[in-house]
């Protein structure tokens, strides 16, 4: 899948340059969130600007992400969501569980 | 009595790379309503959704993700309800005991039929001769 | 042997209104083929362009503009070939002595069957059965 | 169909605003040009830079207006044509009786 991976200070920025995130590129994202988790990388912002379509696989990756980044005391935020990609973040709750900033600039520097 | 009758019945391979092409059969559908009452762009992601979900049911569940296998639906208009039929041949499921997900735990799977309910009008899943269909219906009016 | 086979069968009625819908089903199908060796795009652009042709030749001609007629027509994949076939059930015509168009005359009309000719690799119209097909392949390979 | 037309000086200039010109809103387009004619304008500038999509019937009514234009010792002018949209009228050859200015504001001023 294509993904642009930035460090940012203490922040990973990952831009997902995808039209869909679904069941065909969940485990690709899933797979690349671990990696970095195993490198150390912890505190992940994911920039979700570019994706028009999320589905219920899109969203388990991203709360996988979530709990590893938790199990690892770090953190994993999103940004970018357009409305109707935040609209499946409000039928499934999930928006209560997730940090979620308008846009990657408004996303605070870790201390 | 045609008049706005939509029939699309769908082929593909038992594969996720086409689970875009599948949706967005549906959005175009939805784009296209003019006799619908709601906001078409918004019906028009959620019918690429449920099919999305549905399918990918289908292609995991069903089909055990045998790649070689088929997945067969159908999109469609009819009496004024958007209709959506995914067909099966697994060994079928009992969609009334799907349970809710767990709003508080964080669970990586699970919210499919969860969310093929809460968009569309009814929903339900039964053996048909030698298959399973599962039906989803909605109504393009006074909603 | 399925790998990429994709059936893709539409039933609309016969009003010009559907017309987009079809086209982008065909764009849609094109756009996703990883498997053409030419640019998806344009291969897009003339799929919908060839649909929208066939298509308008049937309501007007086949089915003389009857908006509760019905127009049935499939797009699919087989075997590393785009296959659109598009049936009626009209007079019929003989496709190989439609004239090409005067290229230094204006005429109104008259390009659709070229441009359909223009852009597939093979183009019949035959009877089957009590219906008529139209059938326009187009090679994914080697083009 | 949707249609902004304004006059500049001697010129009618139509912005076709759909994504298609086809089969199914060619006859509009033709009887707009129709009337144009009928109420005495007869140099008309077809801006096509919104349409994404033409098929033989969406030639077929701007062959229509380029006659009639003649007819009216007029004239019809096309510009913004997109490049599959260029492709079409390459085909056919009808690049060859067009006037074709890559925007509007190529267009030189009528005398
Ligand atoms: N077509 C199907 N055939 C068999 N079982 C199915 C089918 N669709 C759904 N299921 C069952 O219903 C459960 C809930 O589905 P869903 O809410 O989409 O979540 P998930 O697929 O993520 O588990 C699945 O885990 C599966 O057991
Ligand atoms: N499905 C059809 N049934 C009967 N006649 C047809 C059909 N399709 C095309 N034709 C005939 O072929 C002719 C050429 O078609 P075409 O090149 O698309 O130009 P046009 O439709 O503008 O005349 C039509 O005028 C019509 O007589």
């Amino acid at each position: 899948m294509n993904l642009d991976i930035a460090e940012q200070k203490k922040l990973v920025v990952i831009a997902i340059k995808e039209e869909r995130l679904d069941a065909h590129n969940a485990t690709d994202l899933k797979s690349e969130l671990l990696a970095l988790f195993e490198q150390g990388k912890k505190n992940i912002l994911i920039n979700l600007q570019d994706v028009r379509f999320i589905d219920s696989s899109g969203l388990g990756a991203l709360v996988s992400g979530f709990k590893n980044a938790i199990t690892n005391q770090g953190s994993l935020k999103l940004a970018g969501l357009q409305p109707q990609v935040k609209s499946m973040f409000e039928l499934t709750r999930l928006h209560r569980v997730f940090d979620i900033y308008p846009t990657a600039a408004d996303v605070p520097e870790l201390p | 009595m045609n008049k706005n009758r939509i029939e699309i019945d769908i082929k593909i391979p038992n594969q996720t790379r086409y689970l875009r092409l599948i949706g967005k059969i549906g959005e175009e559908l939805a784009i296209g309503l003019n006799e619908y009452s709601g906001n078409c762009n918004t019906l028009a992601y959620y019918i690429n959704l449920v099919i999305t979900e549905s399918v990918i049911n289908t292609i995991t569940h069903a089909n055990a993700c045998d790649p070689d296998k088929m997945v067969h639906l159908s999109i469609g208009i009819e009496h004024d309800e958007l209709v959506i039929r995914v067909f099966d041949e697994g060994e079928g499921f009992d969609i009334n005991n799907v349970p809710p997900p767990d709003f508080e735990g964080l669970e990586e799977g699970g919210r499919g039929v969860f969310l093929i309910r809460a968009i569309m009008d009814s929903v339900n899943y039964r053996k048909m001769g030698t298959e399973n269909v599962l039906e989803m219906r909605k109504s393009l009016k006074n909603k």
